[in-house]
């Protein structure tokens, strides 16, 4: 009897590449049994048929992937390569020529530098507020999980209205924050948020904070619910107090879960754009143009889709650059816990 | 014919043999038990006869079909969990009835099976309930009223009393040898309890590295340990080991002898081994009494109640020649009667 | 682009009055065709810009009554047209018949295929068009691409100088005729009304094409600079493009703070509820700030003509904005869409509309703005506007690669104006991304 | 023992005060007056009902929030639906390619501007530009790295023995996955999928290229739509949105409880 590898509940490393050409082979495999066995095999039909539906599976995710990755990802390599505007795509082979323009402006390689460094910043920090803000709610118990729903208000928020929301609270003339910190005498004059470069950072950082954190809460409170019970409890006995708890104990536990978190948060970070659409339109200068921003610019407004395709490209690499060690990161917690 | 037949079975995690090459036979309605220490192989081995883990050698035949290429619910058997793995989300009734509702049984069919099987463990007035209402035991019961509902051919036992207390394990051992022989089933059994295999086994299979080491009946193991292993797992106080030179038996490496099988007598006494009492156990019905020879040897004898031996006496050891087991280089036993060997070094 | 968000209940009431009317009496040439209602039954789809979708509804309903056709209006930002139209084209959708372009964006539109040469279509029908009534630099300047015509114009669009009566009479000032006296006015009302939240100016200065160069067009024009050369190439290396640049950022300490964060939504309550003295917006305001509703400043504002600046002592307007109504080019209803154009740019309905509270369209034909119904509408702006002043009015960039410009020169100003470069530097700059954007596409 | 002051409660009092602030002063600007907006004053000077009822009539707000519900609610089952059988797949059955969770994740990554083009071509091409089943399939098929990354962590921790003895009893793998793998991951499914229904909801780029006309707009649009007036009504436009948000809050504040507990329940690994 020839031995053949059966599906179920395998190690996780059986299965790895090249696997193509094993399923196919399995594939013929069963074929061949059932049609050569010399009575009606009706065991060997249905395995058969078992094994022909396993595609059925992987299908939906597959054309998903296929639609929204793969042939988006081959459209834009071959506008990158090409000399193309909006109106006219692909007009004529450009060779590395948008590659090249793209790399040798420095104004998109500083774009590049302040998206990434906004990304790790922001999310770090959202991340952590996210994690203080998990924290307390989760030690307030019942009441916590009450007012979690409430903090879900701000994820809920159409983002053109929370970029509108924070403009008419940061307006200079009339906004509620000056109004307010007039009033109560803090300053003399209104205070620009969103006309010098740090502060428009900051304030798109503050309006950003509102929008993901709860996000980040929700994901950190469910962390912490996973905790092995009585460990909190051990460590109490052991005399540890609430910081030396939270740092030996609690924050190891969590961590690969925290560096799942700080990933997809990371990942939107990259992907920041309404709020500098609505809040500063990439201004003061070019203080706050971040690259996602900049590609929207120069494919809808200057209908550049070539140059834009290669810079989207570009950005691309290096968010996946960026973001390798903390899936490594997460890769590594994840294998320790198991 | 044997209702379970492996033959060359083997198993590999990547070039980790995990199983290496297992021989069984079991027959028709006998209770074989599985036993070794963790990590030695058996519950990977019931797993693939349970069609779980995939097989990197070999054939298994239930009732004298290979199997190799069915599905776990086509291969008749049914399997008891470690952690019972009830349904959650499933009442009592619910969890035992699942496999007969996906057979698609008529549903009065089901409720009789059910109730049956039920019965059998003593769950009736349970059946409405949660997984999560239940005791320990109670889940237990349900784990093994599932297994039995389906009718099998074969049950397989993985561990199945290892998360009850003492007590508990005590009553479901009792209940579970009721149970073989109320149905006559054949029944694999997995545990690494020497207790549980000594009380419950027709045959003890003894798995140590992959690869079974003895088996037979219980008390073939116990009297006479194919290997060193064998004679180490099974016995508690585990037996008593003397590098075979020092007790004068050249042609064996090593030699065991059980602590039941010691004699002490007093200091005084000629012959045997030197020895001090460094501390004793009262478990009541026997003593234990922990002895240290003049070679730094740590050693255990079990002696009856009411036995005169008291801590910082000094004692001497012997034994009858036929209570040896001696074992070579390799710890194989060396053949029995070991009185018509001595001579060839002596 | 000349529209308000206005009240849009009153509106629609004027609305249903209008419609009540007897329009083939109205809209002579068309009447002809009226009782045919040759294009019942059909549809056709109107992409317009948010700001004029008032106008749009009303095109809707007016035009079906006068042929039986459907009208579609699909309202989309302003900044979106062109990208939508330009999509659906591409992608073959064809989901627009008519569009309602940004007069900037005719060359990028026309040379990328998506809008149709219609100069054919206009010598066919010029009797009913009258094409010599539209003012000729706005004619030119919104369809004309390589010698050939794309489309007509439906809104005029330019600046002139609102100021706040009542705080100049306050402070004794007199309306600006120099870009240094409106400075000087500016500075003088913050100083002394600062502490009452009032500002002497509102300068649009976000980082927005349509904003921040409108506001520099407006001081570029008036120290007499101009965008481009007679031969197409850039202009902003003359010495009248850094003192138009200066200007506005001497203006910008005494400003609503701040001018880099002041849009169309700050700057214009601002006027409007007298917390800012000064403003240079489209003329339409002045219809605006005379409605109760939206307005605190009733009958206490004044206008007068863009100020001079530099050794220029002509005053010259800028077009801001402006748009015109095209056929896309995979249009299957393009007989319905080109009766649409002309029905929405004649002699009669752009009267009309110039004369709509909110309609938001400026003059573009002399007939509209020599007509009783606008002097009377806009007894202030109309006499800024007669006699010639648009005619050698500043219009902005309009090749196919106009867009580019646009950003190129906006992103400059901003640096100016956040202080990153001094208005020297940033004009340079600018001249040099233009030269090359120019070299590289001529 | 003393009863000490907890401290956790000012603090828990900050944070909320944070969060609810500017909804808060959303709600307030509804009921301001338009030269009251830029007041400096948190409450309105006169409170005015007018923007409530001009925003009705300004927009087509209830079309806007039916399409918005529907694409967010159809998009978010289509993504779940796609995802889960998936993940199950690859994770427990060891069907296929084990890379699948990094190729999801990777495919996450790239900023979608210029894949605007692609994908509108080829929604033109399946007839399905402007319409809300186009949208739903779009969010449908864009939100499966998110949840494919949330409803993993569940699935890990399904107990295997559940699925073997499932498999004994002669459960198929649709079968397992149907009858007992769903029903332990339920909270972390309606968590997963009340998160991926929220980012559709919220959606504004590819729905602001793929739809043209208020009959199919989702809300995120309608509302962007107040933006492109010169004078922005403020008030209106915060009328709107808060019509926009409280369907969604209604839905998650009954589905709370499956979020809280679900997200506890499993936790992101």
């Amino acid at each position: 009897m020839p031995m053949r590898e059966r599906h179920a509940f395998s190690s996780p490393r059986d299965a790895g590449e090249g696997f193509i050409l094993k399923e196919t082979t399995m594939a013929l495999g069963y074929a061949a049994d059932a049609l050569t066995t010399p009575e009606f095999d009706a065991d060997g039909f249905r395995r058969l048929g078992r094994f022909l539906l396993r595609p059925l599976w992987l299908a939906p995710v597959a054309c998903a992937l296929i639609v929204t990755t793969l042939y988006p990802f081959v459209f834009l390599v071959a506008l990158s390569l090409s000399k193309s505007s909006l109106g006219k795509p692909f007009r004529a082979f450009a060779g590395l020529k948008n590659y090249a323009l793209a790399l040798g402006d420095g104004e998109f390689i500083a774009s590049l530098l302040r998206t990434v460094a906004y990304a790790l910043l922001s999310s770090a920090i959202q991340v952590a507020a996210g994690l203080a803000l998990a924290l307390l709610l989760f030690t307030l118990l019942k009441g916590g999980r009450f007012l979690l729903s409430l903090f879900l208000l701000p994820l809920m928020t159409p983002p053109v209205m929370v970029g509108v929301a924070w403009k008419l609270i940061l307006a200079p003339a009339g906004g509620l924050l000056n109004g307010t910190l007039l009033r109560l005498g803090l300053v003399d004059e209104p205070v620009s948020f969103l006309g010098s470069a740090a502060l428009a950072w900051a304030s798109i950082a503050l309006a950003d904070l509102w929008q993901w954190t709860p996000f980040v809460a929700i994901l950190c409170f469910a962390a912490l619910s996973s905790l092995p019970e009585g460990v909190d409890d051990a460590a109490r006995l052991d005399g540890a107090g609430p910081f030396e708890r939270f740092w030996y104990i609690t924050l190891p536990l969590i961590a690969a879960p925290l560096a799942a978190i700080f990933l997809i948060k990371l990942i939107f970070a990259f992907k920041l754009f309404d709020l500098t659409y609505i809040l500063t339109y990439g201004g003061p200068g070019f203080a706050t143009t971040t690259t996602g921003f900049s590609i929207f610019r120069l494919s809808m407004q200057q209908f550049e889709v070539a140059r834009a395709a290669a810079e989207t490209l570009i950005f691309a690499a290096l968010i996946g650059l960026v973001t390798l060690p903390v899936v490594r990161l997460h890769r590594a917690l994840e294998r320790r816990e198991a | 014919m044997s209702a379970i037949s492996l033959s060359g079975l083997a198993k590999s995690y990547r070039d980790v043999p995990v199983v290496k090459g297992v021989d069984l036979d079991i027959a028709e309605g006998e209770f074989v038990v599985l036993v070794g220490p963790s990590g030695c192989g058996k519950s990977t081995l019931l797993k693939m006869i349970a069609g779980l883990e995939e097989l990197s050698a070999g054939d298994i035949r239930i009732a004298g079909r290979s199997v190799v290429d069915l599905a776990p619910a086509e291969r008749e058997l049914a399997m008891v969990f470690q952690s019972y793995a009830l349904y959650p989300h499933m009442t009592v009734a619910g969890n035992i009835g699942f496999a007969l509702r996906i057979a698609g049984l008529p549903r009065a069919e089901i409720d009789r099976r059910v109730r049956a099987a039920a019965a059998t463990v003593k769950l009736e007035g349970l059946l409405d309930r949660y997984p999560r209402a239940l005791s320990g035991g109670q889940r237990q019961r349900v784990a093994i009223a599932r297994a039995l509902a389906r009718q099998p051919k074969v049950l397989l036992f993985d561990e199945p009393l290892s998360n009850l207390d003492a007590a508990l394990r005590q009553e479901t051992r009792v209940e579970i040898a009721r149970l073989h022989k109320a149905l006559k089933a054949t029944i694999l059994y997995v545990t690494h309890d020497q207790v549980e295999a000594m009380t419950l086994a027709d045959r003890i299979v003894l798995m140590n590295n992959g690869r079974i080491e003895q088996a037979g009946t219980p008390l073939d193991l116990y009297e006479r340990p194919a290997t060193l292993f064998v004679a180490r797992f099974l016995g508690t106080p585990a037996i008593n080991l003397f590098g075979a030179a020092r007790m004068g038996l050249p042609g064996a490496a090593t030699v065991g002898i059980r602590p039941e099988h010691l004699l002490l007598e007093d200091a005084t006494h000629p012959g045997g081994l030197a020895a001090r009492v460094e501390f004793v156990e009262e478990l009541g019905d026997v003593r234990l009494i922990h002895l240290l020879t003049e070679a730094d040897e740590k050693i255990v004898a079990k002696q009856p109640a009411g036995s005169p031996w008291q801590a910082g006496q000094s004692v001497r050891v012997s034994w009858r020649t036929e209570h040896l087991h001696r074992f070579d280089l390799a710890g194989q036993r060396l053949d029995d009667a070991p009185e018509q060997r001595p001579e060839k070094a002596a | 682009m000349s529209q308000f968000f206005f009240n849009r209940r009153s509106l629609l009431k004027t609305l249903a009055t209008g419609a009540a009317l007897p329009l083939a009496a109205r809209y002579g040439a068309l009447a002809a065709h009226a009782a045919e209602n040759r294009f019942a039954g059909r549809t056709v789809n109107l992409l317009i810009i948010q700001p004029h979708v008032v106008t749009g509804n009303k095109i809707a309903e007016d035009f079906e009554k006068l042929t039986g056709a459907k009208v579609k209006v699909t309202a989309v930002p302003y900044d979106q047209v062109s990208v939508k139209a330009t999509l659906d084209f591409q992608s073959g959708a064809n989901e627009f018949d008519v569009i309602d372009y940004f007069y900037t964006y005719k060359g990028q539109l026309a040379e990328d295929g998506v809008i149709d040469d219609v100069t054919d279509l206009i010598e066919r029908d010029k009797a009913e068009i009258k094409p010599e009534d539209f003012i000729k630099s706005i004619y030119d300047q919104y369809t004309l691409h390589d010698g050939r015509r794309y489309g007509l114009p439906y809104d005029g669009d330019s600046h002139v100088l609102f100021y706040n009566k009542e705080l100049f009479d306050r402070h004794g000032l007199k309306p600006a005729t120099t870009w240094d006296e409106y400075t000087e006015n500016a500075r003088v009302i913050t100083e002394a009304e600062k502490k009452n939240g009032i500002y002497g100016a509102a300068v649009l200065g976000a980082k927005i094409p349509v904003i921040i160069l409108s506001t520099y067009a407006n001081r570029l024009t008036g120290f007499g600079g101009n965008f481009l050369k007679a031969d197409g190439s850039s202009a902003l290396d003359s010495e009248e493009a850094v003192a138009a640049l200066e200007s506005l950022l001497k203006s910008a300490p005494y400003a609503l703070p701040t001018p880099l964060e002041t849009r169309f939504e700050e700057g214009l309550p601002a006027f409007l509820g007298g917390k800012a003295a000064q403003i240079d917006f489209w003329t339409d305001l002045g219809g605006y700030a005379q409605d109760p509703k939206g307005s605190q400043i009733v009958d206490k504002w004044g206008v007068t003509r863009i100020p001079v600046g530099g050794k220029n002592r002509t005053p010259r307007l800028a077009f801001n904005a402006g748009f015109g109504f095209a056929i896309t080019a995979g249009s299957k209803n393009k007989d319905i869409g080109w009766e649409l154009i002309k029905f929405a740019t004649s002699q009669a309905y752009h009267e009309e509309l110039l004369a709509l509270t909110g309609s938001g369209i400026d003059p573009d034909r002399y007939s509209g703005l020599a007509s009783e119904k606008y002097k009377a509408f806009q007894p202030l702006v109309q006499p800024l506007l007669d006699g010639g002043a648009l005619e050698n009015s500043l219009a902005w960039p309009t090749a196919a690669y106009a867009p580019k410009l646009e950003n190129a020169l906006t992103d400059e100003l901003a640096l100016a104006l956040a202080g990153t470069k001094s208005a020297e530097q940033a004009i340079r700059d600018a001249h040099a991304a233009w030269s090359e954007i120019i070299d590289a596409n001529a | 023992m003393r009863r000490r002051f907890d401290h956790r409660l000012p603090l828990a009092a900050i944070a909320l005060a944070f969060f609810a602030l500017p909804i808060l002063y959303l709600a307030s600007l509804s009921f301001k007056t338009k030269d009251d907006v830029l007041s400096g004053a948190f409450l309105p000077g006169t409170v005015t009902l007018a923007n409530w009822a001009q925003a009705f009539e300004a927009a087509p707000l209830s079309t806007f929030t039916v399409n918005s519900v529907t694409v967010a609610l159809l998009s978010g089952l289509l993504t779940v639906l796609i995802t889960v059988p998936a993940a199950y797949a690859v994770l427990r059955l060891r069907y296929g390619w084990q890379r699948l969770s990094d190729v999801t994740l990777s495919s996450f990554m790239a900023p979608p501007i210029v894949a605007i083009i692609p994908l509108f071509y080829l929604l033109k091409g399946a007839g399905l530009l402007n319409t809300v089943a186009g949208l739903v399939l779009v969010y449908g098929m864009v939100n499966v790295p998110v949840a494919y990354w949330l409803i993993t962590p569940f699935l890990r921790r399904v107990p295997v023995e559940l699925e073997q003895a499932a498999e004994l009893d002669g459960a198929g793998p649709l079968r397992r996955l149907v009858s007992i793998v769903l029903p332990l991951i339920a909270p972390g499914l309606a968590a997963t999928g009340l998160i991926v229904t929220i980012l559709a909801y919220n959606e504004f780029l590819f729905a602001s290229v793929f739809t043209f006309g208020n009959e199919t707009r989702t809300l995120p649009v309608g509302i962007s739509l107040f933006q492109g007036d010169r004078l922005v009504n403020f008030g209106q436009m915060a009328a709107a949105s808060l019509t926009g948000i409280v369907p969604v809050y209604l839905v998650a504040l009954f589905l709370q409880r499956f979020l809280v507990q679900g997200l506890a329940h499993g936790g992101i690994k």
